[in-house]
Formats: structure tokens, C-alpha cells, sequence
């Protein structure tokens, strides 16, 4: 589903990306781990088509994203710590608006659902600025899989949720990961990560310095990886 | 006389300016490559312990 | 000093004393305006180098859009500083050679006003490169807005001239060239060329000392890692 | 067709939102009223020195008020990454620069139409047989500004000190389109030939387009991250 092929990012000093090379199956559930600052976020926005690499290229759903970048949109479903919606319009606007930009079929139905299934069907007439972290975050994720996309790309979807509001994202998050859809999850969170991933990719100063299956790495081996400066 | 003042002032102005920038240009470069050689040498010190 | 900053430095050198004995010994003296014409022979060969520099801004900005190479961002910072520098001397020495003539420091023609918004223009670009977050993006924007500055040069001439033509603007001497004695012109290309020089060794020292400076932004990160 | 759907849902979000803040419009609306007002005690209320300098002050009110409107707009976008959130829709970028500035147009043109009834009774302008070229003339300033203002505001929204930034890169690029505006504006309104006012909306538009194109095509890569 996501290939991914010598991607470098540099600019002047600063070397973002070195050569990150993988792939993801169908239905894999990947988390990019990594300290702030590793690269983790660039790469994110580079699979999602906000910023262009330097070198190398990836395939996202069968389309390049250099070639085809409105293709690869249309694939994927991205979440991150900035809600990306408007504090002045209310939840249900706020859907409308981004349901229209993917040309959603049946807009108003599946807004409907999303609604029931974020549980914010009572608040659906309210502005989005009166919502909590948590809510407007249950929002956002509604927002990021209007389009019904089999990727998604979770760049710290968790960032400032309380325990509660954590959980309950989770919840929601796991009941739309449907059993063949792809997921690409950015996070520091150890313990979440080996909790919910097939697989771990762990990046150090924009290199892939581990690529192994969840089950065959422990939490103390990650935390020496991430620590380690010598290296 | 006061025609050659003009003519003074422009040129003294052109000089100045160029040279200023020469200047400036010069002490950035020097100051980079001095650096530079105290980088390496301590690139070469942390090799060699 | 290295030896592929010397050469340039010295041609630049010889070019600049040749271009000062003609402007001053080789070419006569004007018989209306007296020797502040003299100004002339490096006013208009700044003129010339300015606007050289911005093309330069606008060719190396495309580029950098096209290719995202760093370089071609260095280039275009380099040319739009020896730009401003050169149009600055544009704008002092204008004047200087008006007072005494025209007896006004300033009139709006076309010439001097588009000096003087190019001035601002090519000011705003190097404000807008200093002020921002991201270097990248930084580097894109200085370039879209290089573009943009360039493409307004004849933009802003011909607006101005139109503007001017309508209204009464004191006489500017004729063309230039036009009544220029032989040893005048002979004298103006030589200026000419020998700004054309200086200009070239200001932006290869320039653009050196800017590429230099990143080498060493990237060699203390890779060390301090 | 989906391209013009989307350029329609994003001018249609922008008003919405505009109708329940309302802080662009209605602060540019103040601002270009006190611009007018602090004319109208510079120079001598009556006075016929008034009259001949309405059009220019009509201009200058509406190009800070827009360099106003325009500064918020792009930084309420910024405010929670909205712009990153409609990048991510399958939407071609030069759609975005065509729904930005249809957006600005809106704005701008309301401010427009509700200072300028004011300002003919303040100034006691005679607006009999002008008012459709007026307001045309009105438009294709408006749009060579907002074009090239749209472009200018995304930048400085992503530097520091933006407020300061957008005028400083603004202005000195569009003294073309501000000159032929408010020379068309000033023609019109002393009633001249319409020879000579269709000379200064020709140039106006060739401006326009040139402007529109360039800034069109330079737009994706303000927008890249």
C-alpha cells in the first residue's frame, strides 16, 4: 500500500531525511517512532503530499506522489495535533466543508453517521471553539475519514489529551480501522506504540535505524535505540 | 567649485560603498574559515582520543 | 588569500583604474554641464550593474524553484545585495549630478523613480529573506517574490513614463548617447565593462562566502552529533 | 467541474465565516473611513483642492484598508492549520489561489461600496453618467491588488512580524496598478475625455492579466511546506 523509496529532505545544514526506504501491506498497522526532531513529522508530510522530498520518491495506493498528488489525497485520511478545523463554524459545518472539498457522495447521510459514531450527534449545531481538546479531536478524525480512505496518517493524534479523551479516541480509532486498512502512525509513545502496531519503524536523525515486527522487539531495546547517542 | 563638490561627493560615495561591502564581505569569510580550521582541529582532537 | 580570489580582485582592480583614467584624463569636458558630468560615466554604469544583479535574483530564483538546490537560493541572495548596493549609488549619485545641472536634487522621471521603487522593492526582498522561520520555505518565498520584483522592472518604467508624459516634466538634456562625442562613449563603454567586472567578482566572492557559510553550518551539526 | 465546485465551497466557508466574525470587514471598513476622515482635516473642507485629490484619497483608503483585510485573512488560516487542512483535499493549488482571491475581491469590494457613498457626500462628488465605469475601474483595481495581495499575504503570514511585512512587499510591486487606478479614478472623476480615461483602464488591465498570470502560477510553491 505505501511504498517508500530513498527519500532524502535536506536543506542548506539541515538534513531531515537520509535515505528512509520501506514498504507497508494492506492492512498493517505501522508506527513511526522516533525523539521530536528525528524526522518523523517531515516524513509524514512528505507521504501526504504537503512538502515535496529532495530525493527519492514514494508510491502511496498505487499513485506517486510526485506525479499524482491529488490521487494520493484522495487515498489518504490524515490526523494530526492540529484539528485543521474551524473554530467558527459548528461540527457539522465543519464536516460539510470538508465532505464537499472530497466530493463525498450522500454528504448529508454520511455526516450523519460520522456524527453518531464520534458520539457528537447532540453537539452538531454547536461552534467548534466551545469543544474540548478531546472532542474537537473525535471531530478530526470524523473530519479525516469523511472520504471513507484506506490509509491513514496519524501524526500524534494523542498530543495534549487527557487519560479520558485518550482512551476514547483510541476506542474510535480502532473500530474504523477496518481489517484491510492501512495505518501510518507517528508517535513518541513507546507504550502505545508496542501496544497497537504490527510493526515498528524507529528513526534517529532522518535515518530508519530499526524496522522490526512488534513482537519481536521489546519496550527496553526501543528505549536503548532512542537513547543511544554514540551510535 | 561647488560643481566639482558634487562630482567629489558622488565618487567618494561610490568608493565608500563598494569598499564597505568588500569589507564586510571579507571579515564574514574570514571569521567562517577560522572557524572552520578550529572545528577541524577539534574534530581531529575527539578522533584521536 | 586563496589564489581563485585573487585573480578576479586584481582584474577588477586594473579594470576600475582604467575605467577612472578615462572617465577623468581620456574624456573631455562636457562644454554645458563642466566636470561633474563626470559622474555619468559611473552612474550609469551602476545603473547597468543593478539591474544585471535583479536579472541575475530573477534567473537563479526560477532555477531554484525548478531544481530546490541551494545554491541557486545563495546566488540570488548574493545578486540581490550587490544589486541593492549598486542601486543605492544609482540613487546618490543621481541626484548629485542634477543639483548642479537642473539645479533640483530630485525630478520624478521615469528613470529615477524606477531606481527608487526598484530600491524598495529589492529592500523588501532582502527584509522578507532575514525574516523568516523556515529556511526552505524562506528560500521559496525570497524566490516567488524575485520573480515577481524582476518581472515589475519594465512593469513600473512604463507605468511611470506614461504617468510623466501626461504632466510637464523639466527637460532631461536629450538621450543619453544620442549627443555623446566619440571619446564620451568610448569612455562609457569602458565604464561599462569594467563595472561589469566588479560585479562579477562581487558576486563571486559573494556567493563563495555564502556557500562556504552553509558547509560550515553543516560541518559544526555534523560534528556536535 | 469538481475544480469550480471547490473554489465555490471555499468562498463560500470564507463568508460564512466572515458573517460570524465579521472582524475583517468591519475593521477595514473603519479604517478606510478614517483614513477619509483625516483627509477631509489635512486639507480645507470645501475646497476645491479636495475635489481633485478625492480619487487618490479614495485609493489610498481602500489599498491600506485591503493590505489590512488581506493580513487578517491569511492569518486566520494559520491560526489552527486550516491551510494545511484544506492542502490535504485532493484540490489543485492554483484552484486555491482562484478561491483566496475571489474571497479578497468580496471583501474588499463591500468595504468598497460602503465607503464610497460616504465619501461622495463628505467630498461633495459629482458621480452623474461615471458611476458604471467608476465601479468598474473600482473592480479591476481591486482585483490587480487583491491578486497580487493574496500571493504577498500567504508569504508574510509564514514570517515574522507579518503585519509589517505585507505592506512593505506589497506596495512598492503594485504602484503600477495603484497609479492606474487612481489616475483612471481621477479622469473619470474631472471629467475628461473618455479617450484619455480608456488609455489609463487599458494599461490597468494589461497589468491586471500580467499580474493574475504570474502570481497564478507562482502560488503552489508559497504553499508548500
Amino acid at each position: 500500500m505505501i511504498k517508500v523509496r530513498n527519500i532524502s529532505k535536506s536543506f542548506a545544514s539541515n538534513q531531515a531525511l537520509q535515505d528512509v526506504t520501506f514498504q507497508i501491506q494492506k492492512g498493517q498497522f505501522v508506527t513511526l517512532l522516533g525523539v521530536n526532531g528525528a524526522g518523523k513529522t517531515t516524513l509524514t508530510r512528505i507521504l501526504a503530499t504537503l512538502t515535496r522530498p529532495t530525493k527519492g520518491t514514494a508510491q502511496i495506493a498505487g499513485h506517486w506522489i510526485d506525479k499524482e498528488p491529488i490521487a494520493v489525497r484522495r487515498q489518504i485520511g490524515v490526523m494530526s495535533h492540529f484539528s485543521f478545523l474551524y473554530g467558527d463554524l459548528s461540527a457539522e459545518e465543519n464536516l460539510h466543508f470538508y465532505g464537499k472539498m472530497y466530493a463525498v457522495q450522500n454528504l448529508q447521510q454520511r455526516i450523519d453517521e460520522l456524527l453518531q459514531q464520534v458520539n457528537l450527534q447532540t453537539r452538531r449545531y454547536e461552534l467548534v471553539q466551545t469543544f474540548s481538546r478531546g472532542m474537537q479531536q473525535r471531530l478530526s478524525l470524523a473530519r479525516a475519514i469523511i472520504h471513507r480512505p484506506n490509509i491513514l496518517l496519524l501524526d500524534e493524534p494523542f498530543a495534549g489529551l487527557d487519560v479520558n479523551a485518550h482512551k476514547m479516541l483510541n476506542d474510535l480509532l480502532h473500530n474504523f480501522i477496518a481489517h484491510d486498512s492501512t495505518v501510518l502512525l507517528t508517535t513518541h509513545d513507546i507504550d502505545y506504540a508496542v501496544k497497537n502496531s504490527h510493526r515498528l519503524i524507529i528513526i534517529k536523525d532522518g535515518r530508519v535505524i530499526a524496522d522490526e515486527p512488534t513482537a519481536s522487539i521489546t519496550t527496553n531495546h526501543i528505549k536503548n535505540l532512542l537513547a543511544d547517542k554514540a551510535k | 567649485m561647488s560643481n566639482l563638490t558634487y562630482l567629489f561627493i558622488a565618487y567618494a560615495f561610490i568608493w565608500t560603498a563598494i569598499f564597505l561591502y568588500l569589507l564586510n564581505i571579507g571579515k564574514k569569510l574570514s571569521f567562517i574559515q577560522r572557524e572552520i580550521k578550529l572545528l577541524k582541529e577539534d574534530g581531529y582532537k575527539s578522533e584521536g582520543n | 588569500m586563496d589564489k581563485k580570489y585573487l585573480i578576479p580582485i586584481l582584474l577588477s582592480y586594473v579594470a576600475i583604474l582604467a575605467a577612472l583614467y578615462f572617465a577623468f584624463i581620456y574624456a573631455p569636458t562636457e562644454r554645458t554641464m563642466g566636470d561633474v558630468q563626470r559622474i555619468f560615466y559611473f552612474h550609469v554604469p551602476s545603473a547597468w550593474v543593478s539591474f544585471l544583479a535583479f536579472f541575475v535574483v530573477c534567473i537563479a530564483s526560477i532555477a531554484f524553484l525548478r531544481t530546490g538546490k541551494e545554491s541557486w537560493d545563495i546566488l540570488a541572495a548574493s545578486s540581490a545585495e550587490i544589486g541593492v548596493l549598486f542601486i543605492t549609488i544609482v540613487l546618490i549619485t543621481g541626484p548629485m549630478w542634477a543639483k548642479p545641472v537642473w539645479n533640483t536634487f530630485w525630478t520624478w522621471d521615469a528613470r529615477l523613480t524606477t531606481s527608487f521603487i526598484l530600491w524598495l522593492i529589492y529592500i523588501a526582498y532582502l527584509m522578507l529573506r532575514s525574516y523568516v522561520h523556515d529556511k526552505e520555505r524562506g528560500a521559496r518565498f525570497a524566490a516567488v517574490f524575485g520573480i515577481i520584483g524582476f518581472l515589475d522592472v519594465p512593469i513600473v518604467y512604463m507605468s511611470i513614463r506614461w504617468w510623466r508624459t501626461l504632466h510637464p516634466a523639466p527637460v532631461m538634456g536629450g538621450k543619453e548617447g544620442s549627443g555623446l562625442a566619440p571619446e564620451m562613449l568610448m569612455t562609457l563603454m569602458i565604464c561599462l565593462g569594467a563595472f561589469t567586472i566588479l560585479f562579477a567578482t562581487l558576486l563571486f566572492l559573494r556567493y563563495k562566502t555564502g556557500m562556504v557559510a552553509t558547509e560550515f553550518e553543516r560541518l559544526k551539526i555534523k560534528i556536535h552529533s | 467541474m469538481t475544480g469550480l465546485k471547490q473554489i465555490l465551497t471555499i468562498v463560500q466557508k470564507d463568508l460564512i465565516l466572515e458573517m460570524r466574525s465579521k472582524e475583517i470587514i468591519v475593521s477595514m471598513l473603519v479604517f478606510s473611513l478614517i483614513v477619509v476622515a483625516v483627509f477631509n482635516f489635512i486639507f480645507d473642507p470645501g475646497s476645491e483642492q479636495i475635489r481633485t485629490t478625492a480619487p487618490g484619497i479614495l485609493w489610498i483608503a481602500i489599498i491600506f484598508a485591503s493590505n489590512l483585510g488581506l493580513s487578517r485573512s491569511f492569518a486566520r488560516e494559520h491560526e489552527n492549520a486550516h491551510m494545511q487542512g484544506i492542502l490535504l483535499c485532493p484540490v489543485d493549488r492554483s484552484l486555491l489561489y482562484i478561491a483566496k482571491v475571489i474571497g479578497n475581491i468580496i471583501f474588499i469590494t463591500i468595504v468598497e461600496i460602503i465607503s464610497l457613498p460616504v465619501m461622495v457626500v463628505l467630498f461633495d462628488l459629482d458621480l452623474h453618467g461615471v458611476l458604471p465605469l467608476l465601479l468598474l475601474v473600482l473592480f479591476l483595481g481591486t482585483l490587480g491588488f487583491a491578486g497580487v495581495g493574496t500571493l504577498f499575504s500567504t508569504i508574510s503570514a509564514n514570517t515574522k512580524s507579518r503585519e509589517v511585512m505585507l505592506p512593505i512587499l506589497l506596495f512598492p510591486v503594485t504602484i503600477p496598478i495603484i497609479l492606474a487606478a487612481s489616475k483612471s479614478t481621477s479622469y473619470l472623476l474631472a471629467g475628461r475625455d473618455i479617450s484619455q480615461i480608456w488609455s489609463w483602464m487599458r494599461i490597468l488591465i494589461i497589468f491586471d492579466v500580467i499580474f493574475l498570470v504570474v502570481c497564478f502560477l507562482l502560488y503552489e510553491y508559497v504553499l508548500e511546506e
